[in-house]
């Protein structure tokens, strides 16, 4: 690194409005006498075009090697200011910028405090850009392949997706045979395809495919490594391989589950679940009696689900063209937030499906053979309401993969409060997991309808290929770095790290220690906090630097 | 691993009144571990002293350092000119560190920042636990890998006691009780015949203090 | 050194990058004016502020210390601004334990676009130091 | 020949989305804008978190603004519009119209000496838009500057440092050859004056949502248009301008019951004491986490089915809300401080002209349409692509998705061709 400091400043005083408060001459003066700064420069507008390259000219010139810069917010013009003295050959990382528009002159009506608070500030950035470490680009080499868990719709779609941005796709299906849901929906209205062709196509889509690689009955049971180089131990058909990715994407889909606590009675021939009816529905051809009138109940056991209204909704219309019965649906409120889904309600009553909202659950009982359900229509003045039905077809829980919890441990992806991926605060970045390298899409962690599911689907594809476009990955080396010596092994950062971006590893083949990955990490910087040996620095805002900023205090009036 | 407690910061004031120049030093070992004495901490508590010093207006200079371990002759007396530099040493080691300090430098007092608590392993980030007592004659063969003199309040051999009620203690209900799990233990591994022998009570006579092993030098 | 007039205390704001020094420049561009004696030192996250950073800040003549990270549930790192919270706590106790008043260290949350609440939250800490006092830490010497 | 340019018509959060992604795999993006700024709505929106982050994603417009400026390979073309577009997929080409702006976006520094020296009183004529605008410039109204009043003012011009303002700015027209174009144009909020009976436009503190995110963006709390205090009855009215087939709009908005109990748990939190009701037909609570939200939101807030028909203003401070007690079975009225209409999304009403332009047809409800069902991106021009509200009501987050699902329609496409 080189040993001698030559502390470049660049004020800006920004079209000369600062300079009302701020004198810049003056500070201008004070600075060039100070040790190790050996250039200090005025302009009117650092953001543009022509004083950015005056300011490189000079950074050449002067053999400048840590760049100061006093203007506007770094949130604005960072960008710009890295790429300008990274052309003028210095390192990204060397740059400190104090904010002395936004945070100074335009907070602080009081012109004499903003301009004593301005020249603090800009010694603060002096005194930071002392600490400043340089930080090396590597390229890393990646696994480019992806593995896609499970077959449903959203993992072919996203496999299919992968392929045409030719990334090779593993894709892993815990059933025997590809599909997952469109093999049970009888239709997919609102949308007017059939399932089974859209399934067929796709299917042959797949096949005709050399980089999308299908194990069904196949599943994950763990996974090593990180980003670029995760190492997956699948049992297919009890006989386990093990295959390395870049990136992984869980499509595992959601199943569903009936629970009669809720409901307060079994299951009958006459009281089914939504599945069991869309069997029926799908193998209408051989159903011998056909019941002449069906009654759904939806928001009981899962209120606040779209897939379970939009089930209901869906097979109402199905019986209806298939057997002509009488329908009838008792809810509390109709999810219908998604495209077409007020259209297929509309359609449910223009063919006759009567509707009933209820507050209070309605009395379900048995009656010489038929449903008595006694409800209050909430729309008719809370009125008692009693009828009854040959078939009553309830609602299912929608419940996360029976391996979602065994595989957010052994993965470290946080789960939400029911069980499903995902935390519930990554609303920012609706397919990102925690860690980088492993996304999520569709109902395995979010209760999707089919196009927001699709749309999911894309997005993960673009996400890894965006990670895996190339060979190597360009990365910030060693940007939060272990020191191996002070390293106990503790594995305090390990347990604590949000993104799991810290490994084991063997030091001079006797001493374990932890190591960050450059790939995973986001530079948060909590690990270099909770570390009890302070073995841990971050490059950017490292110790020294932070303290550094508390420095010239006790010289107020 | 050992455990141990940081003092309250009285005591500690209290035990360093009236010197003008000392030494923290760290060990890079268990307490560090534990999140007691480790580099972090000393610089922790240094701060402390030093904002305590600035207010009561007295006059403190404190060296900071941490070594690998303090329970290790030759490591400490590398610390010579700067242990000389100082009127006394605060040790933030287990006791085991402060008395080897103490031994190497005995005209420097050597004064505890810790309390050793017990020897123990995390239950989970933050929090540890008390596992062994180096009772001298491990008794965990009998129990499936439990023991007892720890983890049951009383320290039983032949348990468990009349109190204990679904699996948990007596004395402490949110506290398992240690014979239910060890009767579990060993009912899986189908050794509960183990259990049937009776155990007479444990002869602590025998520890004469304090406790010492000699290996010869093979 | 006596200070002399109206005691204006020196506040150090640790901000997370991510929300905290956003609203702080978004306060300034919409021209509301808050205690120029806030000092604001940015971060990448909240997580990174250290009980060491809280205590350093009192040792150099800090009269109060400011936290600012993103809302519960929405930090971009998950623990960071949890962890924040705890520490603050610590460094409560910590400074009780010398005689320094717990309450010169406080934590807040806020959204990038919250200038307005940044200015708020700035005065009103502002008046809670004033009224506690220069440090006793600085005063002393 | 096929070049690697796309143009991503409309700055909002989807269009951003769309020129992000394309701009990080290797694409260059022409990014146009009608406005000065982009953002689109989103931009305007305020934070609603109470002790807890409420999740409606509004602090992700700003970090995805901001990466538009730290991207050099998304070229910002602000205060434009496509007037003319020729040409088939991989060579299109596009003819723009700026409008003159008056302030140059790429010479402004943003030094806010034009608003110091503006005479306009008493809203100055030339302002920065928002404090997170992207671009960061000052922008020109022409409703308040008096030069667009006869009044002969050259002030901000003859001061701005940089040279950035030009009243003599002429429209200029540009010519772009990109191989794929991405429509982002966003969508119109519901002008709930349509709805004459509620009284909005006519009484001070009957607000609609979009009224209330503006409100917030600005200050921290929400208060009362006629009197500034901290409002204590709210009543929040549902489906205002949504599932409505009279006036065309048969479809589900997906967001206003979110925003609504949003801002209701913010009134609460802002004061403790605060009552407030929401008048639904079927409430939506689907979304990640928002379960619990509502759970938490039926222990304090009052819901009652049924939409109110008439509002009346018996006093600035006090309007009577007229609706029907479906319990009992009659009209009844109540009183409140504060009405807040939670309109939904419309399709532009301008969407007409554009789809004449490129071509592209309109579905139901006269949002744009797209060529087959099972694909919400590609219409019935190869090559043209949807992405955002422009397709269909979406919240942030799914705008982003789309936004991003478009980009990586274009990316799949435009890769087939040159294989």
């Amino acid at each position: 690194m080189d040993s001698e400091l030559r502390l470049g400043v660049f004020l800006c005083d920004c079209g000369n409005t600062l300079s009302k408060a701020i004198d810049f001459s003056t500070i201008k003066t004070d600075l060039e006498n100070l040790p190790d700064v050996t250039y200090v420069n005025i302009s009117h507008d650092l953001c543009l075009e022509t004083a950015q390259k005056a300011m490189q000219k000079d950074i050449e010139d002067k053999g400048v090697n840590r760049v100061v810069v006093a203007a506007c917010s770094p949130e604005l013009y960072e960008k710009g200011l890295i790429s300008v003295i990274q052309a003028a050959g210095v390192n990204p990382h060397l740059l400190s910028i104090a904010n002395i528009r936004e945070q100074c002159f335009w907070a602080h009506p009081d012109k004499t405090k903003a301009a004593k608070k301005a020249t603090t500030q800009i010694k603060l950035a002096l005194n930071r850009a002392r600490f400043l470490e340089p930080v090396e680009k590597t390229r890393i080499p990646v696994n480019r392949d992806v593995l896609v868990i499970g077959g449903g719709i959203v993992g072919i779609e996203a496999a299919l997706e992968l392929s045409n941005l030719n990334l090779k796709t593993t894709l892993i299906e815990k059933e025997a045979i590809l599909g997952g849901k469109l093999n049970q929906f009888p239709n997919l209205y609102p949308l007017q395809v059939n399932p089974e062709e859209m399934l067929a196509a796709r299917l042959k889509d797949i096949t005709e495919r050399q980089n999308i690689d299908v194990l069904t009955s196949a599943e994950l049971i763990d996974v090593n490594g990180e980003v670029g180089n995760f190492s997956a131990r699948i049992k297919e058909s009890n006989e386990e391989v093990v295959r390395n990715f870049g990136a992984i994407i869980f499509a595992s889909g959601y199943n569903t589950q009936f629970s009669s606590q809720i409901y307060g009675f079994e299951l009958s021939n006459n009281i089914i679940t939504q599945s069991k009816l869309e069997e029926i529905l799908k193998f209408s051809s051989e159903v011998k009696e056909i019941p002449k009138s069906v009654c759904f109940i939806v928001d009981v056991s899962g209120e606040h689900s779209r897939v379970s209204t939009l089930s209901a909704l869906r097979n109402a219309l199905g019986i209806k063209e298939k057997f002509g019965s009488e329908v009838c649906i008792l809810c509390r409120n109709l999810k219908i937030d998604g495209a077409g889904l007020e259209k297929l309600y509309r359609d449910c009553r223009n063919n006759g499906v009567l509707f009933i909202k209820f507050d209070h659950l309605p009395e379900i009982s048995k009656q010489n053979g038929k449903i008595k359900i006694e409800v209050e229509d909430v729309l008719v003045s809370e009125e008692q309401v009693s009828i009854s039905y040959d078939l009553l077809v309830v609602e299912e829980t929608s419940v996360p993969p029976p391996d979602s919890r065994f595989l957010s441990s052994a993965l470290n992806i946080g789960l939400d409060t029911q069980g499903f991926y995902q935390e519930n605060n990554i609303h920012l970045y609706p397919t990102a997991s925690n860690r980088e390298g492993i996304f999520f899409a569709g109902n395995c962690h979010a209760d999707l309808d089919l196009m927001r599911a699709l749309t999911e689907a894309s997005n993960v594809a673009l996400n890894a290929y965006q990670l895996l476009a190339q060979e190597k990955i360009t990365v910030e080396a060693e940007r939060v770095i272990v020191d191996p010596n002070k390293c106990r092994f503790c594995l305090t950062c390990i347990r604590a790290c949000p993104h799991h971006a810290i490994r084991e590893v063997e030091v001079d083949h006797e001493k374990m220690a932890a190591q960050i990955v450059d790939l995973a990490c986001q530079g948060c910087g909590i690990c270099a906090v909770v570390c009890p040996a302070k073995a841990i620095k971050c490059k950017d805002g490292s110790d020294e630097q932070i303290l550094s900023e508390l420095e010239p205090f006790g010289e107020h009036v | 691993m050992i455990i141990a407690e940081r003092k309250p910061l009285e005591d500690i004031q209290e035990m360093i009144t009236g010197y003008k120049k000392i030494l923290i030093l760290g060990c890079g070992t268990c307490v560090t571990i534990c999140w007691a004495g480790g580099e972090k901490e000393v610089a922790v508590l240094s701060s402390q002293l030093r904002l305590a010093s600035k207010k009561n207006g007295n006059e403190l200079a404190i060296l900071e350092d941490t070594i690998e371990r303090q329970c290790e002759k030759e490591l400490i007396e590398v610390l010579k000119d700067k242990v000389q530099q100082a009127d006394a040493v605060l040790s933030m080691a287990c006791g085991i560190g402060v008395q080897t300090v103490a031994e190497i430098f005995p005209d420097v007092p050597v004064y505890p920042a810790l309390n050793t608590k017990f020897m123990g392993m995390p239950e989970r980030e933050g929090v540890w636990v008390e596992t062994c007592r180096a009772c001298g004659d491990c008794f965990l063969d009998k129990t499936g890998g439990i023991c007892p003199i720890v983890r049951c309040a009383k320290g039983l051999l032949n348990g468990p006691c009349g109190g204990t009620n679904n699996g948990k203690c007596e004395v402490d209900p949110e506290k398992d009780c240690a014979w239910t799990l060890i009767y579990r233990k060993l009912e899986r591994q189908g050794r509960l015949d183990v259990m049937r022998k009776y155990y007479p009570p444990r002869n602590f006579q025998t520890v004469i203090r304090p406790g010492k092993i000699e290996t010869l030098q093979a | 050194m006596k200070i002399k007039g109206a005691f204006s205390p020196d506040i150090i704001a640790f901000c997370c990058a991510q929300s905290a020094y956003q609203a702080a420049d978004t306060a300034g561009s919409m021209r509301i004016s808050y205690p120029e004696n806030i000092r604001v030192i940015r971060v990448p996250c909240v997580g990174r502020v250290d009980v060491l950073h809280i205590l350093r800040a009192f040792e150099r003549g800090a009269d109060g210390v400011l936290v600012l990270g993103c809302h519960d549930e929405a930090c971009h790192h998950l623990s960071g601004n949890t962890r924040a919270k705890n520490r603050v706590q610590k460094a409560n106790t910590l400074l009780q334990e010398i005689g320094i008043d717990g309450k010169r260290v406080e934590m807040f949350t806020l959204a990038p676009n919250q200038g307005s609440r940044f200015a708020r939250i700035a005065n009103e800490v502002n008046e809670r130091i004033k009224e506690l006092g220069p440090s006793p830490v600085k005063s002393a010497d | 020949m096929t070049n690697d340019n796309v143009l991503v018509i409309g700055g909002g959060v989807a269009g951003i989305a769309s020129a992000s992604k394309l701009a990080d795999n290797g694409f260059q993006v022409y990014l146009v804008e009608r406005e000065p700024i982009i953002g689109g709505h989103a931009a305007s929106f305020g934070c609603k978190a109470t002790e807890t982050c409420s999740q409606c994603s509004v602090c992700l417009v700003s970090e995805k603004m901001r990466e538009v400026t730290a991207k050099p390979q998304i070229s910002l073309v602000v205060n434009s519009e496509v007037v003319r577009i020729s040409g088939s997929i991989g060579d299109f080409e596009v003819d723009l119209l700026q409008k003159p702006g008056v302030v140059d976006p790429e010479k402004c520094i943003a030094c806010g000496i034009c608003t110091e020296v503006c005479p306009c009183e008493p809203k100055k004529g030339i302002f920065l838009p928002s404090p997170e605008a992207i671009p960061h410039t000052y922008i020109l109204d022409r409703t308040q500057c008096l030069r667009f009043k006869g009044a002969e003012c050259n002030v901000c011009q003859d001061n701005c440092p940089v040279g950035a303002i030009n009243f003599e700015q002429k429209p200029n027209s540009k010519i772009l050859k990109v191989s794929a174009v991405i429509v982002a144009t966003g969508f119109e909020a519901f002008d709930a004056r349509e709805k004459g009976l509620l009284g909005y436009g006519m009484y001070s503190n009957v607000l609609t949502g979009l009224d209330l995110e503006r409100i917030i963006n600005g200050q921290e709390w929400i208060t009362l248009p006629s009197n500034g205090n901290s409002p204590r009855n709210i009543a929040f009215i549902q489906c205002v301008g949504s599932r409505d087939e009279y006036i065309g709009h048969g479809y589900c908005s997906q967001v206003c019951c979110k925003y609504a109990m949003k801002f209701a748990k913010l009134l609460q939190y802002q004061d403790s004491e605060a009552k407030v009701t929401i008048f639904y037909i079927d409430l939506q609570t689907t979304g990640k986490g928002f379960g619990e939200f509502y759970e938490a939101c039926k222990k304090t807030i009052r819901f009652i089915r049924g939409i109110p028909v008439e509002i009346r203003e018996i006093s600035p401070d006090e309007l009577e809300v007229k609706y029907e007690d479906l319990a009992k079975g009659k009209i009844a009225k109540e009183n409140y401080d504060l009405v807040v209409l939670s309109i939904g999304i419309a399709p532009r009403k301008d969407s007409w002209d554009l789809a004449k332009i490129l071509g592209i047809n309109l579905g139901n409800y006269r949002f744009f349409d797209t060529q087959d069902t099972l694909d919400s991106n590609r219409t019935n021009i190869d090559g043209i692509f949807l992405a955002g509200t422009c397709h269909g009501p979406k919240d942030i987050p799914e705008s982003v998705a789309h936004g991003i699902q478009a980009a990586s329609k274009v990316i799949q496409t435009l890769k087939a061709r040159t294989a």
